[in-house]
Parts: structure tokens; sequence; C-alpha cells
């Protein structure tokens, strides 16, 4: 189905999803940051940005998220689940980058077991993407397969036609409930619509990575390139696809919560043993499992690279270590 | 300027005084800049400087995988070797250990950044050669030095919790403060200490003001107001206000201003009999 | 008249902790007790050796827990069992203290005193002074809402920022 | 593994039970705690029964941790760690809950008290769960004392130390011991002659067997702790070989520069280049002034080795010891090592001589305003004077002498405010040592207060006043000035409230006692304490009166503080016996609540980055730095290391290091924590 969405209906729109009982979250500008957040109204919302500085994983895969609670008696334990985690929401205008995220990240956590918070937030959140008007030179979606208005992982794709008017395509039947149920904000879209959607210029050849990675899990680069990492998680928390976490009891003598946190393999202690081993010991066998999992492990098993090139990692590197220009190295190496 | 410090560095290289040296490189983007190590004097051109040199490369004196690139020549500002300083103090560096290209510095940043404002080091107070003309180390006031905390101080203590609640809600626990800091030396920190667990290491509230209150306090009468935590922080946290806070309180109190000297006593491993107490009843 | 016979019905009863130095203030606590001197029954005694041993993560810690004030309590200068171990932790109080206020929270929820083992009477003093004090304060709610952790941590930051219900 | 604790709560007769529910304080220590596997209640847990119902119930249930709610832990935390320890639990996994001055005694209402006793046992019980087995320190030690200085009071705890079988080695930086006492005259209250008592003890420490005597030495450094200290000496160099000089004195009285002035004397007298510095000196065996020697200054000057210079040799050719003189001029400075198992400090003090502190009274304008010492020289038998009162300006004997007391004590205004403590006593003797010599003359006494306190001291002041006749006015004295020979005392008496001028021969100040130069420099150098006006600091100063801030140094003697001559042999004879019980074993066992930094498996080997803030915040110097090596003997970190020795166990460390990798046994992290965690307020 396609539509057409002024932004003058904005305001509407919002309050009608309020109405209808969503919580809506949409990027909001504070001071520097454009963070993806909970809305009141449209006022809030600001759409004059290239990406958000948050991804879309959070509202999926919190940073931190009880997963348990306990009381401890002299002969018992009483456990609970939390309820309630998931509400139902609209996501409105992130990036099909970020929207590509959710079903890269289906497979892990349904694989094996399923992860119920991950799949019941998913069901109840809708995702309404908006394509990118604009880029910067850390976008890379058009490396990794993808594009500024990919549909795959949203609900309902809006691109931008004029100054003030968007097309809406519904992409499941999710999103085409969703339209149906604000019809009254939209209206029909013209015949030839002018898809003002941004270029991301292409950086590397994907199909390269990975034969490359395959042979060279001992190779000078790994270190080279990562010299400069001061080894913070800032690249893989902001990243919408990586997915690594850790779980810590934070109890008193007689009760506790089990909580899950976002973890990453860049720092030191992530692979630390008890006894003091560390089979990744140096930045750059860090560096390169970061690599090698997004470009080569997670294909083997999931057939997907976990990487949606949005270049958050990129953006927010405290040392500027830009993962495209380690990928272009690699295929410069590979074509050695 | 540019390159009188490829100069120096090639110089520096070739003659075996040093094997690397820590400098400023080009970005991936035109405003910025980004580490670079230089172990051989053919590289030398890799070196740049502009005003986009606002890392304190210090931090790399602490991390064992440029460590192990051998005696390093370091390009510091002003601001850098006064962690130098502080680094020789508590011990983490020899100063036979490492070679200090200083250069004179006009600022860094664009907009400029908040600590060139009120620079006092222009000229840094410890290299073992310098690059640039040599500029007068102004005094700047005790006021003019803190003026940034005002509209913070003035808060009402409700304005102030929810002000630092709503920063601290957006920490996510990446830790890219305390990696980036080179003063945040430990091998251990204390919020990696699980038992017991000190800091909680969710990034929920009560976690994420425990972690942030105690990395300030752990700098205390030692962080140089370099500013790398609150301009590395993702989620743009103005860690530097509780940094500088604590700055100002050192120095009301205990008349101490670190990374000046290379002889004073650090504020935090001396007393005197004449400090404040009066708060305590 | 006891405070405690005095109680008003549903008054609120602040929790303290106090972080006492074994030398001074612990034996001026046991001298109030010897000497049967009456005080209000708020307060939970944590002994170290010194108040030089007393780390400002303890004092996190304790209001972490549900404190509503915090005492921390030494010997007078020049006293110290250890010679300088009060002098240093004076140090770090002049920059912790500012620190929390800095960051919202009531300077006057942690209380530092110097109490030497003949001040039974200062104790009692000083227990009864910070319990009225923090009463008066009333809980420290806007710490221990912190504890909690919502299904939605996202949802909660922006409740904690007030700018909704 | 969980912990099997016991809580034993006492009725303490009925000073707990009364207003604590002791029934329900155990019952809910019971109830919610998964530690916690037996409680009970007594009448009195110190009592015979009550241990022995502890030691049994160790036994039974097989406790490993025990929690006693009783009375304060110090009162009978000893009492339940030993009874413990009887029943073969180790005595560390004891912790009392203070239910009683804490508690029942300060809160009457029942259930408030209840309350709370719940709270404090269960935070105890948590504290009890992470409670680690410690064992006493032993630390070895070395049989032998050191004895810094030889005066009074270094020699009298050198003697009794020695008479008791111990080995001990005596440092004095001067060239004789003896000290200020052998410059005195008489001694109050009872006018012995100084001299007389003084050396025959001298003599007998030269002569001890298990004294080591080391003069013209000084402490180079201290290192080690208590049993185990490292002591260097520096032996300066004498220009005199100890073992071949016989002290026949033919070389001093060659010596051609005769005009040098004493020490000892004061500076009223004069001595040689080589010299022996009084008579009586042990060991009396000269020692070449290098400042002063003519043939020193020569090679100085010409920077050449002294013997190179034939400038004088006169003591060396008078010099009768064949075939090698006893006399080296080469000699220089040796540096020796000893070890010992306890030190002494009797470093005494020094009369306090900074004229332009008082320069309204002429001090070194003057000649004939003197020190309370110089007077002590001029009365003595064999002073300058051979015990004739002489003006120094032109030997004539004073027919009217000024007294002043307290200057430099009690004077804030000049930044000394306590009291010497002696000027009181001694000017008295002054008086009567110059009536008894001059019998028609005059003495006038400016004083603040008269405090005479010690045994028949007040008795001897009032003798000098009524039977002595000397003129006692109460008033500070404002200036002195020269007219014609006679010197003007310008001063109060503020009893009748006059304005007194009186024309003076010849004024005696009582100067203060002051700390030793350099003392600041020598107690840094032990790591000890020292008050504002650098005295030596005991750590208590009632009940550790000679016991300095690190264990195994003690303080004798005027180091301490202004003392007289009783005063100083008592405090001297108090280390004696303190060194005494220290050396009567080969080990020392030591509470074991010490710190200590963590150590891991390698690649780790300690979370210690090496800062050093806990080393710079330690007041005992107990931490050291400890290189971590590699096999290739490389330095792979060097990291923080208490040493057990030297700690006395404050924590102050534990609260510095920012990762948590120093810790306090007894007080460790997770105790703490425990402790905290355990509070249950929400």
């Amino acid at each position: 189905m396609e539509k057409l969405l002024n932004k003058n209906k904005f305001d509407t729109l919002i309050a009608g999803l309020k109405k209808q009982g969503y919580k809506t979250v949409a990027p909001k500008k504070d001071n520097r940051l454009v963070t993806l957040e909970e809305v009141q109204d449209a006022s809030e919302i600001s759409l004059d940005h290239v990406i958000t500085n948050n991804s879309i994983k959070e509202f999926f895969f919190p940073k931190t998220e009880k997963i348990l609670s306990y009381t401890l008696d002299k002969n018992k334990v009483e456990m609970e689940e939390p309820k309630g985690f998931a509400v139902k929401s609209v996501i409105f205008g992130t990036r099909p980058c970020d929207a590509f995220s959710l079903p890269v990240m289906d497979k892990v956590f349904n694989w094996d077991c399923s992860d119920k918070f991950w799949v019941e937030r998913r069901e109840a959140i809708t995702i309404v993407t908006i394509s990118c008007d604009k880029s910067d030179s850390y976008c890379f979606c058009t490396s990794v397969g993808l594009a500024p208005d990919a549909k795959q992982g949203s609900d309902v794709l809006l691109t931008k036609i004029s100054n003030d008017e968007y097309l809406v395509e519904t992409v499941t039947e999710k999103g085409e409930n969703l339209v149906k149920e604000m019809e009254s904000v939209f209206s029909d879209p013209p015949g030839t619509p002018d898809r003002q959607v941004a270029t991301v210029e292409e950086k590397f050849d994907l199909k390269k990575i990975k034969p490359w990675l395959d042979d060279n899990f001992e190779h000078d680069v790994w270190d080279e390139f990562s010299n400069k990492c001061i080894g913070c998680g800032a690249c893989t928390f902001v990243c919408p696809t990586c997915h690594c976490f850790d779980i810590v009891d934070e109890c008193t003598m007689t009760k506790g919560d089990r909580v899950k946190n976002w973890d990453g393999c860049q720092f030191t202690m992530f692979t630390m043993h008890t006894s003091g081993h560390n089979p990744r010991s140096t930045q750059g066998m860090r560096w390169r499992q970061r690599i090698m999992h997004k470009f080569k492990y997670y294909v083997e098993k999931f057939d997907s690279t976990l990487c949606v090139g949005c270049g958050r990692c990129s953006r927010v590197c405290p040392a500027d270590m830009n993962i495209s220009e380690m990928l272009e190295l690699i295929e410069t190496e590979a074509g050695k | 300027m540019i390159e009188e410090l490829r100069k120096k560095a090639e110089e520096l290289l070739k003659n075996d005084t040093v094997k690397v040296v820590f400098g400023y490189g080009e970005g991936s983007v035109p405003e910025r800049t980004r580490p670079v190590f230089i172990t051989k004097p053919e590289d030398v051109n890799k070196l740049t400087w502009n005003k986009y040199c606002v890392y304190n490369l210090t931090t790399y004196l602490k991390r064992q995988e440029t460590r192990k690139l051998g005696k390093p020549a370091i390009i510091v500002k002003g601001c850098d070797a006064r962690t130098i300083i502080v680094l020789l103090k508590e011990c983490q560096i020899k100063r036979e250990d490492v070679y200090i290209l200083g250069v004179t510095c006009d600022g860094v940043g664009d907009p400029l950044a908040t600590k060139c404002e009120s620079c006092d080091v222009h000229t840094p107070r410890i290299y073992d050669d310098l690059v640039g003309e040599k500029k007068e180390n102004k005094e700047v006031p005790f006021e003019e030095r803190y003026a940034e905390l005002d509209e913070y101080e003035k808060l009402g203590e409700k304005e102030k919790w929810e002000f630092w609640q709503k920063q601290f809600s957006k920490c996510i626990k990446c830790y890219a403060c305390s990696n980036m800091c080179p003063l945040c030396f430990c091998d251990r920190c204390i919020v990696e200490k699980n038992q017991p667990q000190w800091i909680d290491s969710s990034a929920h509230a009560r976690g994420n003001l425990s972690w942030n209150v105690t990395r300030a306090y752990h700098l205390a009468g030692r962080c140089i107001n370099c500013e790398e935590c609150q301009r590395v922080c993702p989620v743009d946290i103005p860690l530097n206000l509780l940094n500088k806070k604590l700055a100002k309180e050192a120095e009301k109190n205990f008349d101490y201003r670190p990374g000046y000297s290379v002889d004073d006593e650090l504020a935090m491993s001396t007393y005197k009999e004449e400090d404040s107490q009066e708060f305590f009843k | 008249m006891s405070k405690a016979e005095a109680k008003p019905e549903n008054q609120f009863e602040p929790k303290i902790i106090a972080f006492l130095c074994n030398w001074c203030t612990y034996a001026g606590a046991d001298l109030a007790g010897t000497g049967r001197k009456e005080y209000q029954a708020n307060v939970r005694i944590i002994k170290l050796p010194c108040t030089g041993g007393i780390d400002p993560l303890f004092l996190i810690k304790a209001f972490e827990r549900g404190a509503d004030g915090i005492l921390v309590s030494g010997c007078h200068p020049g006293d110290c069992h250890y010679n300088s171990g009060n002098y240093h932790a004076r140090r770090r109080w002049n920059v912790f203290r500012p620190l929390l206020e800095f960051c919202g929270i009531n300077p006057d929820r942690i209380q530092f005193s110097w109490i030497s083992a003949a001040e039974g009477g200062k104790w009692v003093e000083t227990i009864n002074g910070i319990v009225d004090a923090v009463r008066e304060l009333g809980p420290f709610e806007s710490y221990q809402k912190l504890n909690t952790i919502g299904p939605e941590t996202t949802g909660e930051a922006t409740a904690a920022s007030g700018e909704t219900g | 593994m969980s912990k099997k604790i016991g809580v034993f709560v006492c009725h303490c007769g009925t000073n707990i039970s009364a207003t604590v529910d002791v029934e329900k304080v155990a019952e809910e220590a019971k109830k919610n705690n998964p530690g916690v596997s037996y409680t009970t209640t007594y009448k009195y847990m110190c009592s015979d029964p009550g241990q022995k119902l502890l030691r049994d119930k160790i036994k039974e249930e097989g406790l490993d941790g025990v929690v006693v709610a009783a009375c304060s832990p110090k009162m009978h935390e000893h009492t339940f760690r030993n009874a413990s320890k009887k029943a073969g639990m180790n005595p560390y996994h004891v912790e009392i809950s203070n239910l009683r001055e804490q508690c029942s005694w300060v809160h009457p209402d029942k259930p408030t008290g209840t309350e709370k006793s719940v709270d404090l046992v269960r935070m105890m019980t948590e504290k009890t769960r992470k409670d680690k087995s410690l064992n006493p320190i032993k630390v070895p030690v070395t049989r032998k004392a050191l004895v810094i200085g030889g005066g009074i009071a270094g020699i009298q705890a050198a003697l009794d130390i020695a008479d008791a079988g111990h080995e001990v080695i005596m440092v004095e930086r001067e060239p004789s011991i003896g000290g200020h006492m052998a410059q005195l005259s008489e001694t109050f209250p009872t006018l012995d002659c100084s001299q007389c008592i003084m050396t025959p003890k001298m003599v007998e420490l030269a002569q001890h067997e298990n004294i080591k005597l080391y003069t013209w030495s000084e402490i180079e450094s201290v290192d080690g702790y208590i049993g185990n200290f490292d002591i260097k000496i520096r032996m300066k160099a004498r220009s005199v070989d100890l073992d071949l000089c016989t002290g026949c004195s033919s070389c001093w009285q060659v010596c051609p520069c005769k005009k040098i002035k004493s020490e000892f004397d004061m500076e009223l007298g004069n001595r040689t280049a080589i010299y022996v510095p009084f008579p009586q000196a042990i060991p009396s065996k000269p020692v070449i002034d290098r400042e002063n020697c003519i043939l020193m200054k020569d090679a100085r000057k010409r920077n050449i080795k002294p013997n190179d210079s034939k400038v004088c040799r006169k003591c060396l050719d008078s010099c009768p010891i064949a075939p090698v003189k006893a006399i080296d001029y080469n000699q220089v400075d040796e540096i020796v090592s000893e070890k010992v198992g306890a030190i002494i400090v009797a470093t005494g003090y020094k009369e306090l001589d900074d004229t332009s502190m008082y320069g309204e009274y002429g001090a070194g304008k003057y000649k004939d305003v003197i020190t309370g010492l110089q007077f002590e020289r001029l009365a003595s038998a064999s002073g300058p004077t051979e015990g004739e009162i002489q003006r120094p300006s032109d030997g004539k004997v004073p027919e009217i002498i000024v007294f002043i007391q307290c200057v430099g004590s009690r004077d804030p205004a000049k930044g000394c405010s306590y009291c010497s403590k002696t000027c009181c006593m001694y000017t008295a003797k002054h008086t009567m040592l110059y009536k008894h010599k001059v019998h028609d003359g005059h003495a006038f006494v400016f004083y603040i207060d008269i405090r005479c306190a010690g045994k028949d001291y007040e008795e001897f002041s009032m003798r000098a006043i009524e039977e002595e006749g000397a003129t006692y006015l109460r008033g500070r004295v404002s200036r002195i000035y020269k007219k014609g020979e006679k010197l003007v005392v310008l001063g109060a008496d503020t009893l009748t409230g006059s304005v007194v001028e009186i024309e003076a021969d010849m004024v005696v100040l009582a100067s203060a006692m002051k700390a030793q130069d350099d003392a600041e420099k020598f107690a840094q150098k032990l790591s000890i304490q020292y008050n504002k006006d650098k005295f030596l600091s005991e750590i208590h100063p009632k009940l550790k009166p000679v016991e300095s801030s690190s264990a195994g140094i003690f303080l004798a003697g005027a180091c301490q503080g202004p003392k007289d001559i009783p005063e100083t042999v008592a405090q001297a004879g108090a280390a004696a016996s303190k060194v005494l019980a220290l050396l009567s074993a080969d080990e020392l066992e030591r509470e074991p609540v010490v710190a200590k930094v963590d150590r891991l498996p390698a690649p780790i080997f300690s979370t210690c980055i090496g800062c050093f803030y806990c080393q710079r915040v330690c007041p005992y110097g107990a931490i050291e730095e400890e290189d971590i090596k590699a096999r290739d003997g490389s330095t792979i970190k060097t990291v923080a290391k208490v040493n057990v020795g030297l700690c006395q166990g404050c924590g102050l460390c534990a609260a510095t290091c920012r990762s948590k990798s120093v810790e306090l046994a007894g007080f460790n992290d997770e105790q703490v924590f425990a402790e905290i965690n355990s509070v249950e307020f929400n």
C-alpha cells in the first residue's frame, strides 16, 4: 500500500498513536545529540540529521534489563519473572540501516533458544522508518548490501518526496494495519513521486572480505590498524547489531535481581578467565574478533553480515578508528 | 611547524633516540585527526599538526599495545605535558623512558575547546625538545578558570540532582571516559572488581551514579582537565564538569593544581594540619 | 522526656549509618552507654580502625542500601591513634563532599564529626542532631528510587528527567 | 561453602535483657539468615559457664563462625576469641554485636531496642560470613639494641639493657659521651657535683663488655622494622686512630691553634684544633677539628690530600706512638652497618641560642649577657674560670647579677609557648651557687611564675629566696642596655606595679630547652612523629609515654620534651625495660590485623598498578616496592608490598587505593561490604 503523509499531519499522527495506546519513540534533539526516545508530541521530533546517535537496538535489547527477581528465605528461594516489559510502541523515524538490524538480530535471539524479551518486544513494536535524505562520509550501507531507502526490517517506510511530503510504503502486515488504524492522516500519493534519497558511496566489495578473513586470522594488519584503539566499548554499544551481554546478580542478604547488561568484545575483561589467563590478550586480537564476528562467523552461522553500515562505531570512536577503512584495507590486501 | 615536527621525529628515529613517535595524523574526515605511531623515519610525513589535534596522546603511555613499540617520543601540548608530570609523580613512567616533544599551542578544537579558553600552558612545562615559538604562559585568575561551573553551582539541590540524573541516565557504561583518560591507568578498574561489587556494572540509575561519581572522585587532585573523557563520551555527558569541580575544590582547599611541578606533594596523598574542617561538627 | 516516648504516630524514622573509628568515636559511643545517656535509636554503626580507612565508596553504598543519612566520625585532629589517619580522611571529605553536593545530594545528609573517647555527651548530641536534621529533610527518596530497575530502562530514564509521568 | 554461624545473645544479667527482648533477637537471627545454624541466649556469656557454653557449642554444632551479642567488643572481644581458640576455632571468626553500651543502655524502649538489636546482630552475622582465618604474625627479633645519643638518658638506658645481658650499640655524634649533664656544675635540688655522679657512669659504659660505642658518629640511615632494624652509622673522620691512641695529650699540647671557642665551655673558654672536649671525656682521645685545623684548611684550599700539606704537622710529630702514628690526616668518613631489634632515641635538647629572637636583651651583643648553660660552665670547677664567677668581658666578679627566666619559654609572641620546666629550678640553683661564691653579691630574678613541682623542689627554691637572699621580681624584662660598664636592666615588677631598673654587672638568661636543630630531619629518617616544636612525639601521652609512633623505637630524655635529670633517668629506665621486653624472645607475635596488597597468578601478578599513593599516606613507612620479575630477570612491574613488621593496621592504604588492591585483614573489602549491605533498610 502506498500513501502520502504531509509533515503538518505529524501532530495528528503522534496524538492518534497515543490515543490508540501506542508509546511513540522518535528522534529528539538535545544539545549535540539526536537520540531516539519517547516523545509526547510531534513538536519534539527532529528529522534534520543523518542518523540518531543511539541505535534502535536498545528498544528491544536494553543496556540494562532485569530478567529475574528473587527473595531468599532460610529454606527457600522465590523467583519472579518481570512482566510488562513489552510495551506496544511505534518507533517513528528510524533509518533503514537500523531497521535492517532487527531481522539480522532476530536470527541470534531465536537461535537455540528464543529470547522472550527480544521476541515479545519485536511483536509489540512497529517500525516506521524514514529513508535517508542525506548521508555522511561514515555511512556505508551500500557496501553491505543495503540502501538508504532499503525496506528490510521496516513495517512502514517513509521517503521524502518534497520538503513537506513523505511517500508512505507499507512493508509488512503490521505496517499496513498501523496505516489503516491512522488512515485519516494519510492521503493518496502522487503518480510519479520524486523520491529524495541520499547517495551513499560504495566503499568496498563485500564479496572480497570473507575469503580474505578465512585465510588471515594471523596478520600484521590487526595490530597495526588497532594500535590506536583505547579499548573502550563505545563501538559495540552504539552498534545496532552488537549483541553481547553479561548477566550479574545484584543482591542483598535476602533479595536480589538478575540483570542482563550490554557487554562488548573490545573490553580487556570480556574474555578474562578467573585464572588470569586471557585468550584475547591484546587489542589487536579483540579488534580482529569484532571484524571476524561481523563478516565471517555470523555469515557462516546465520548467512548474514552482522553489520548494517550505519557507521556509528566510526563516528564515536575516540581514536578515529574507521571500520570501513579497515574493510577497504582488507579489500586492498585481498587484491594483492 | 609541521615540517619542524617531522624533522625532529625523523632525527629521533634515525639516531635511535626513540623507537616510535606518538603523534597526530590525518583523520578520516578533515575535522578530525587520529593518533599515529611512527616507527620508521620514512613515515614521518604522516605526522600533522593543526587545530584538530585535541587528543591527549599520553593515554598511549599506559596501553600495553603501544608500550610494546619501544621508547616513545610523544608529541604533547602544554595541557598534555601536565599529564606527563602527574604520570611521573605517580610512578607510571620514568623520565628517561619517554622523550617529550613539546609543541606550543594556541588552542585546539573547532569551536575552540573549553579547556583552551583558560589555558595557562601554551608552552609545555616539561619537554626535551620544543617545537614552535615559545609562548608566554600567562596566569589565568582562579574565577576565570572555573567560570564554566558557575551556572551549575548556582542551581538548587533539586535542579542539580535532576540535571545529573538526566545526564547519568544516558550513560551506557562503555567506559570510553576511563579508557581514554591517561590517568585512569589501573589494570583492574574498581568497577571491574566483583568480589565485592562496590559499583554495579549495570547501566541503571544506581550503577550510573556510583560509577560517574567514583570515576570523578578518583581523579580528584589528579585530573589536569584535558577534557578527553567528555570529548569521547558517545552520549555526551558533560563529565569534565565533575572533574573541574573537583579540581576547583582541590585548588581552593589545598592550594594544589596537578601537573605544574614534579616536586610538589600529590594533593590526595598528603594533608595539612590546617586543612579546612568547617563542615565538621 | 525521652524522644522515644514523645514519638508521634507515623513519624518518619530516618535510617542513619555511622562509620566510626575504633579508638575515639566508637569508644565515645560506648561511654554514652556506660553513662546511660539516652538517644534516638536510628543509627547503625560500622566500626573501622580509623576514619582514614573509610573509602567514599562506603558512603555511596550506604545510600544505595537506603540510608537517609550518614555519619562519619573519628578522633579529633592531632589525636589519631595512627597519627595522621583522620587528617587524610578530612582531606578526602574536603573534595568528596562538594562533589556530592554538586551532584544534587544534600550535604546535610552526610555529617562529619570528631568525637573523642571521652565525649559520650557529644556522641548523644551528634546522633540526636543528625537524626532530627535528617528527619526534617525526609526520606532520601530520590536516591532510593534509583534502586528500581524498571522493565523499560529507557522509559525510566525519561521519568528521571522529570518530563513525563 | 556457607559458614555455620552460632549466635550467642547475652542477657548480661538484666543489663541487656531489661530493654531488649533477647529471645526475639536470637529467634530473628536464626529465622532469616541462611548462615546461622545455632542460636541461644545466656545470662552471662562472659562468665566461666558462658564461655564453656560457647566452647561446647562450637564443637557440638561444628561452628566455624560466632557472633556474640553482648557488651562492647572493647570489653570481651578478647575473652570470646580466646574461648573460641580453645575450642579449636580460629579466633578471627568471632565478632561482637554491641548490644549493651550501644543499645540496651541507651534505648529504654524495649521494642525499639529489640529492633535495633536484631539489626546489629544481622550486621555482624553478615560480617562473620566473610571472616577469614588469621594467624598471629611472627617477627624474628635481633636481640640487640641501638641507643642514639650518649647523654644521661642514653647512658642510663644503655647500661640498663647491657646489664640485663643484651648487646647495645651506642652512637654519639660529639667526640665524647656525656651530653649536657657533663657540662653542669652542680645539680638541683641536692647540689651534688654533676660530673662526680656522671663520670662514673660514663666510665662504666665505656668499659661494659656488652656495649659498643661509636662516638663522633651519626646515624646515616634506619631501615627495617621492629625486631629487624638495619642501621647504617657514619663514623666521621676523627683523624685519630682510636685503637692506637693512648690519649697521652702530647698532640693537643703542641697544637698551634689555641683560640678556638670551646663548645663544651659554651664558648667561654678556648680549645685547640686537635682536642678532647673536656678532661673526663670518654673516649679520652682527641679529634681533629677539620674546620679550624690550619693543615686541613690548607689542604682544602689547595684541593690536596691533607697529608700532602706541610703547613703544620706538629701533632703528628709529637705523637709518641710508633711505628705507625696514631694520627692519620687522610682518614675519611666510614659507614658501618649494624643490625638491631630495638632503638632508643635519646638525642637530647639544645639550649636556645637564637640571639636574634631576644635582641632587646642584648644577647650576643653584650658579652656579659650569658645563658644558663654558660653560667653552669662559669660555676663549674672544671670550667674556664675554674669555678670563679667572673664576667666574660673583663673577668670582674659581678656584684649585682640579674637572672631572667622564661627566655624562649612561655612566650607565644615569639613562637615558643611551652614551658621548659627546668629553668625555675636551675635559676634558683644559680642564685645559690652565685651567693656561695660571691658572698656580698646580690642576685635578682625576674620570673613569670615559679614552677617547682618536684620532690624537694619547692623547698629548694624557697631556700634560694629566704636563706640565700635572692630577690625575686615577678615580671618581664623589657630591655637591657649598656651604661658604662654596667648593664641596665629595665623590667616590671607586676606585684608592686612599678618599673624596676637595675644596674647589673652580669645578666643570665634562663634560656629555653629547644629541640635539636636537625630533629625534624632525624625524625623523618626514623619515620617517627614530632610535634610543632620539633620535639619527638610519644604515641600516647599518658599510656605509652616512651613509645614512638614506629614500633620498636622508643624515646628517652629531652628529645621528647624538656625534662630534668631525674625525669630523664626514669624515662630512660622505662624505655630500657620496654626494649628488654621486646628482646626477651627470638620472635615477637603481632596481631594479624595488617594490610595486604593482592597477589594473583601470572600474567596479572597483582592488580596493584604501582602508583604508590599507599606508600605516601602510610604513617609507618610500611609500604615497600616489589619488582615482579620475569624469568629472564627483567622487571614486569613494580608493585606495592606491605611490610607486616611495620604495619599497624590503620587501613589508610586500603581506602587510598583506587583499584582496591590493598585490603586490611579483619576489615577487608568483603567484610565491610557485607556489613553495609546487611543493613536492611528497604
